[in-house]
């Protein structure tokens, strides 16, 4: 029996069809495919398909506990899908309310997925129809209509009637109800800056005159559409314009350079979109299939407080490797690096280069893993089953597991640099220039040399060197990052041995401690306070933090397809952005 | 006193389909729909064509509005205000003067289609092989220079088209 | 005279009838552009009406429903061209502001 | 009878293009899996959209899997087993492939949904690049020929394939065809990691059947179109004719797929500015060195 079950009596046709369900299960992953494979879940080999969308899924797979803030999008999505839909949670049993209960639960593992998906089988081949089934419904699911002027978006009103600056019909939109972050924003009037001699001078930050360079002065957004409106009147008075003229109901709206504007539509990528990391909501204006404007943000970012009586340093070490579902050794090392550095300890040598081992480690299995996010994106089939696959095998492989996986990567790198059609489908997207705020692959790609473990004495004596590229566009990104991992191999196999980090015990000290690892996505930093041995106070940096607030300003006027293209060779991770 | 036939009937048939579709693209506040409406009503010529047995015509007509008809919806929706026809936008003017001039217009031509002496009717066409050939020996005969000249002229067409839609380029300031 | 040639014939004045009340009554370019195409597919229905009926045995009147076509793309390349053009340099491809120019 | 024939062996050759197809995607090789997966998609609700377009997306669908079927009708699949046999089939395998484009117009604007209507607009900017690839290889086989019957184009072929007498016209209308069956790497319309499935992202149940159902009948026709204009249709030593036809459709299909399977999507611009600028002038060349070939050595 499931939760989500289609209404209908159970006949013998019925039961073919709930068999040959069970045997098509296309699931859709909360938070994303690309967290359930760095916790080491192969779900395609358990026999579940992963689905684009949640029209064409039936089972809702909830890897992990879902974050507060994704439970409204979780619950959008379980609406989304057609009856008879399932859910089927892995490591938590409790579902963001007032979703139905999980029907099946099992282990977060591998062997927990395959038994779980046995019994899904089952659920459906018995629960698939059943008679007396309720609508699902949620707040968040609640529509509000609303009417809006096709030419102004910003008339927006509950009752239907025409538009008070054009005349048109306004036309029914739906609104959700629930908050989104965007809403308030949009009654609110932001300052403009105008010209005091200039008037059609009007923009949205602060400058001066391109005419005169006089400083600009700030007005209200809304008396430019007054001054418009007043000025169609005039014309209306004017007598033979008896019809709607179109240049004076588009003349405010916003142009494109191309001089064409097409209809501005707002599309929602995220958080749950096949090319994109879950958990990172992407908004685009777009103006045809051209970006107009962009607007990135993390739902899954934490801000990074402490608890208010602070945290043990053992809690602390768990709390940072947990935050970063996709590189938690690093932030690990990070957190154990840090506390040593407040109580002055190093471990010896063996240890730091057993870390330095399951660092790298980590890198080549988190590129890979970008590598499958991205194949999934520019749609190379080949690429994102090879790359998960090793993904997998590399997660928890030991240094002769390593080696003999080596010969495997070296050829998937170097089928890469052959494959006819990347190199164009990259060349020349989302270029960038050297500037502090990179990091990691995205700075190296720029030309910069920099990277934290350089200045790391252990990394410098097993013979690392920093890679760099210095086209700064996603084809250099993806060089670098296929570099990095075969210097990665070369690290693994200098250090001799892969040794987790464990936090030493530091006793009871009080002091602050600082430090830096170069994650797969950039250099991470932390300080610490530390008082009697509780961990007070704890500022994160992160790559991922910075290169968000890249987003915007890279996707404007780029094509749909490469703007994504942009975003996915950033490798983003949306859970370590400090908001 | 002719027989009404089977070719009579789906000459008529498509006939009235080509004609409904015309009038609905005028009708219907849905760009989209418009557009495909006037591909719909090509369409129905096009099976017309085939019924009065020119079928490469036909089929040629089948092809080409599709592509044509398209491209005219996406323009459609560009440069028109409320695409989707909710806004309940009127975009007509002087109504009357084109229904009177679309009605007389219609009698007129019809009136000449009935009184005008036609002479004898054919009742055969060749057959569609030969038409191919004929028409394929006409192109490329006598009528050779015309084809050409129509050639040419939609390659200018092209080319005066693209040249008058590219942006204008931002020429290098001097100083 | 056949009734399929008389029944083609009407159809022709039928289409030339919409598309001469759809050219002169629409505002938009493009609309007033399948005005056009539907005049000039009344046209095309003659011609073949003729052609099946009248002369079946010269090609020329399949040769001139060739000419009307590649008029008919000739037409929309032109069309679109000047829309674009229009649509730049006013934003707007409305024929009522097209008028407001001249003065 | 004829037709039900080739009707069946359609439907038959579009299921074993559907299990090689997840084949690629999972791994695996499952010979009931499509017939599985049409069965739990038929039991799975089917809802409209909000706000659609009814008319356009109830048709998209059947307008996808009619306009793939009347191409395949005047494809023969062996002497006399063809559904019908128009003095213009070249032709008509063009103007049916045509409106491939308006049901994919159709299911983009019907639902009201910013994916579709992109992957809609899209597939219009990628016609306007295959169109001409399409058409222009075909008008070089029916001067071979010196038909449009397609029956005649494969006889034609009796001494020498046009694969090898025309092998420049056999690539650009390979590709041309993998870009009307939308198929990766020209999946623009319907590709999953930029649009989350596009043209097909609000279909559900049973209209979503239908409309994969006309994919991969459409894959199965262009691969028939191929090996009729190009590899001989039902040519062949020892073996039947039918079964010729069948083993070669079976083989230009699987190409496709895999040739997908090992490339990225390609670039929107670079479609359209790699089949302007070289396909048609290649297309061009084609058609000049067939003509020189026709007249020197007939």
């Amino acid at each position: 029996m499931i939760a989500g079950a289609r209404a209908g009596t159970v006949s013998g046709l019925r039961r073919l069809t709930a068999a040959a369900m069970a045997r098509d299960l296309h699931a859709i992953i909360v938070p994303g495919p690309e967290v359930a494979r760095a916790r080491g879940l192969d779900i395609e080999s358990a026999g579940l398909q992963i689905a684009a969308t949640p029209r064409h899924a039936n089972v809702l797979l909830l890897v992990g506990p879902v974050p507060r803030e994704l439970g409204d999008a979780v619950i959008v999505l379980y609406a989304q899908m057609m009856r008879p839909r399932a859910i089927f949670s892995l490591g938590a049993s409790a579902t963001p309310s007032p979703l139905p209960h999980a029907d099946v639960t099992a282990d977060l593992s591998q062997s927990g997925l395959l038994d779980g998906v046995t019994r899904l089988r089952s659920a459906f081949s018995r629960g698939a129809f059943r008679l007396g089934v309720s609508d699902f419904d949620a707040p968040a699911l609640q529509i509000r209509i609303e009417y809006t002027c096709p030419m102004h978006p910003e008339v927006v009103q509950d009752q239907p009637g025409s538009c008070p600056k054009c005349g048109m019909n306004l036309v029914p939109r739906e609104a959700s109800a629930s908050a989104e972050p965007h809403h308030g924003a949009e009654h609110a009037t932001p300052p403009e800056y105008t010209c005091p001699m200039h008037p059609e001078i009007v923009q949205g930050e602060p400058g001066s005159c391109p005419k005169c360079g006089m400083n600009l002065v700030p007005r209200e957004a809304g008396s430019a559409d007054e001054h418009a409106q007043g000025h169609q009147d005039a014309d209306m008075d004017h007598g033979d314009m008896g019809f709607m003229s179109m240049v004076e109901v588009t003349k405010d709206l916003p142009r494109s350079p191309d001089g064409l504007p097409m209809d501005w539509i707002e599309v929602p990528f995220g958080p749950f979109f096949p090319g994109l990391p879950g958990g990172l909501l992407l908004t685009l204006t777009l103006d045809g299939d051209g970006i107009a404007k962009a607007r990135a943000q993390s739902l899954v970012g934490g801000s990074g407080a402490l608890p208010a009586s602070g945290m043990g340093a053992a809690d602390f070490v768990e709390h940072l490797s947990a935050s970063d579902p996709l590189a938690p050794i690093c932030y690990r090392l990070l957190a154990c690096r840090t506390l040593e550095a407040a109580a002055g300890q190093a471990p010896d040598e063996e240890i730091l280069r057993g870390r330095i081992a399951a660092m790298e480690r980590e890198r080549i299995a988190s590129h890979l893993g970008w590598l499958a996010l991205f194949a999934r994106q520019i749609g190379f089939g080949w690429l994102l089953r090879r790359a998960a696959s090793l993904q997998l095998q590399f997660l928890h492989a030991d240094i002769k597991q390593v080696m003999a996986l080596s010969p495997a990567l070296q050829a998937l790198i170097k089928r890469l640099q052959r494959t006819p059609l990347l190199k164009s489908r990259t060349a020349g997207i989302g270029r960038m220039v050297p500037d502090t705020v990179l990091r990691g692959p995205v700075a190296r790609a720029t030309g910069v040399g920099d990277d934290a473990r350089s200045r790391d004495k252990t990394c410098s004596t097993l013979g690392f060197t920093a890679v760099s590229r210095d086209r700064g566009d996603a084809l250099a990104r993806l060089h670098v990052r296929l570099d990095e991992t075969r210097h990665s191999l070369a690290l693994i196999k200098a250090a001799g041995a892969i040794v987790l980090p464990t936090p030493v015990d530091i006793g009871v000290i009080s002091g602050k401690g600082e430090a830096a690892v170069e994650t797969p996505r950039g250099e991470a930093r932390l300080q610490l306070t530390l008082d009697n041995g509780r961990v007070i106070d704890a500022r994160l940096d992160t790559p991922s933090t910075h290169h968000l607030d890249l987003v915007a300003p890279l996707l404007e006027q780029q094509e749909l397809g490469d703007g994504l293209t942009t975003v996915a060779s950033l490798d983003l991770s949306p859970w370590e952005v400090v908001q | 006193m002719a027989v009404i036939t089977l070719q009579t009937f789906f000459i008529a048939l498509f006939g009235i389909a080509a004609l409904w579709f015309g009038v609905v693209v005028f009708r219907t506040s849905s760009m989209m729909r418009s557009a495909l409406a006037l591909l719909f009503s090509q369409t129905a010529l096009g099976a017309m064509f085939l019924a009065m047995q020119a079928e490469f015509l036909g089929v040629l007509q089948i092809m080409m509005m599709a592509t044509e008809m398209s491209i005219m919806a996406i323009f459609m929706v560009m440069f028109m205000m409320d695409p989707g026809g909710l806004g309940e936008m009127d975009m007509t003017h002087q109504k009357r003067l084109s229904i009177a001039a679309g009605v007389i217009g219609a009698l007129a031509v019809s009136g000449v289609a009935l009184f005008a002496h036609w002479g004898p009717t054919a009742t055969v066409a060749p057959a569609a092989a030969e038409q191919i050939r004929g028409l394929g020996t006409e192109l490329l005969g006598r009528s050779m220079i015309i084809f050409e000249t129509a050639g040419v002229t939609i390659l200018t067409a092209m080319i005066a088209a693209t040249a008058v839609a590219m942006p204008v380029l931002q020429r290098k300031k001097t100083s | 005279m056949s009734p399929d040639l008389l029944t083609a014939l009407i159809v022709g004045a039928g289409l030339f009838g919409i598309g001469l009340y759809g050219a002169l009554s629409q505002t938009n370019l493009v609309m007033i552009m399948m005005g056009v195409e539907l005049i000039l597919a009344g046209a095309l229905v003659n011609l073949v009406a003729f052609w099946r009926f009248l002369h079946p045995e010269s090609y020329a009147g399949q040769m001139f429903v060739l000419i009307v076509m590649t008029v008919m793309a000739v037409e929309m390349a032109v069309g679109f061209g000047v829309a674009i053009a229009r649509f730049r340099a006013r934003g707007s491809v409305e024929m009522e502001e097209a008028r407001e120019l001249k003065g | 009878m004829r037709i039900a024939v080739v009707l069946g062996f359609l439907f038959a050759g579009a299921y074993l293009v559907a299990v090689l197809e997840a084949r690629l995607a999972t791994g695996r090789l499952r010979l009931a899996a499509p017939g599985w997966a049409a069965m739990a998609l038929l039991g799975r609700e089917s809802v409209v959209p909000r706000q659609p377009d009814r008319l356009f997306f109830e048709t998209a669908p059947a307008l996808l899997l009619i306009a793939a079927l009347l191409a395949a009708a005047v494809l023969p699949l062996a002497p006399g087993l063809f559904i019908t046999n128009l003095a213009t089939g070249a032709l008509f395998v063009n103007a049916a492939l045509a409106y491939v484009l308006v049901a994919l117009l159709m299911a983009g604007w019907g639902p009201d949904g910013a994916y579709a209507l992109i992957g809609g607009w899209r597939f219009l900017g990628q016609l306007i690049a295959y169109s001409m690839l399409i058409v222009m290889p075909i008008t070089a086989v029916a001067m071979r020929a010196e038909s449009l019957l397609t029956t005649d184009i494969v006889a034609s072929q009796t001494g020498l394939w046009n694969i090898l007498y025309q092998p420049l016209g056999f690539v650009l209308f390979f590709i041309a065809a993998m870009g009307v069956a939308f198929l990766p790497p020209f999946d623009l319309p319907s590709a999953e990691g930029e649009l989350a499935g596009g043209v097909t992202s609000e279909y559900t149940g049973v209209r979503l059947a239908v409309f994969r159902l006309g994919r991969l009948v459409l894959v199965i026709t262009l691969s028939a179109a191929t090996v009729v204009f190009y590899l001989g249709g039902w040519l062949g030593p020892v073996l039947p004719p039918w079964a010729w036809s069948a083993v070669k459709i079976l083989a230009v299909s699987a190409t496709m797929l895999l040739i997908g399977h090992y490339l990225p999507r390609i670039r929107e611009a670079h479609l359209l500015a790699w089949c302007w600028k070289l396909g048609i002038p290649l297309a061009l060349l084609n058609i000049f060195i067939v003509g020189v070939m026709v007249l020197v050595w007939p």
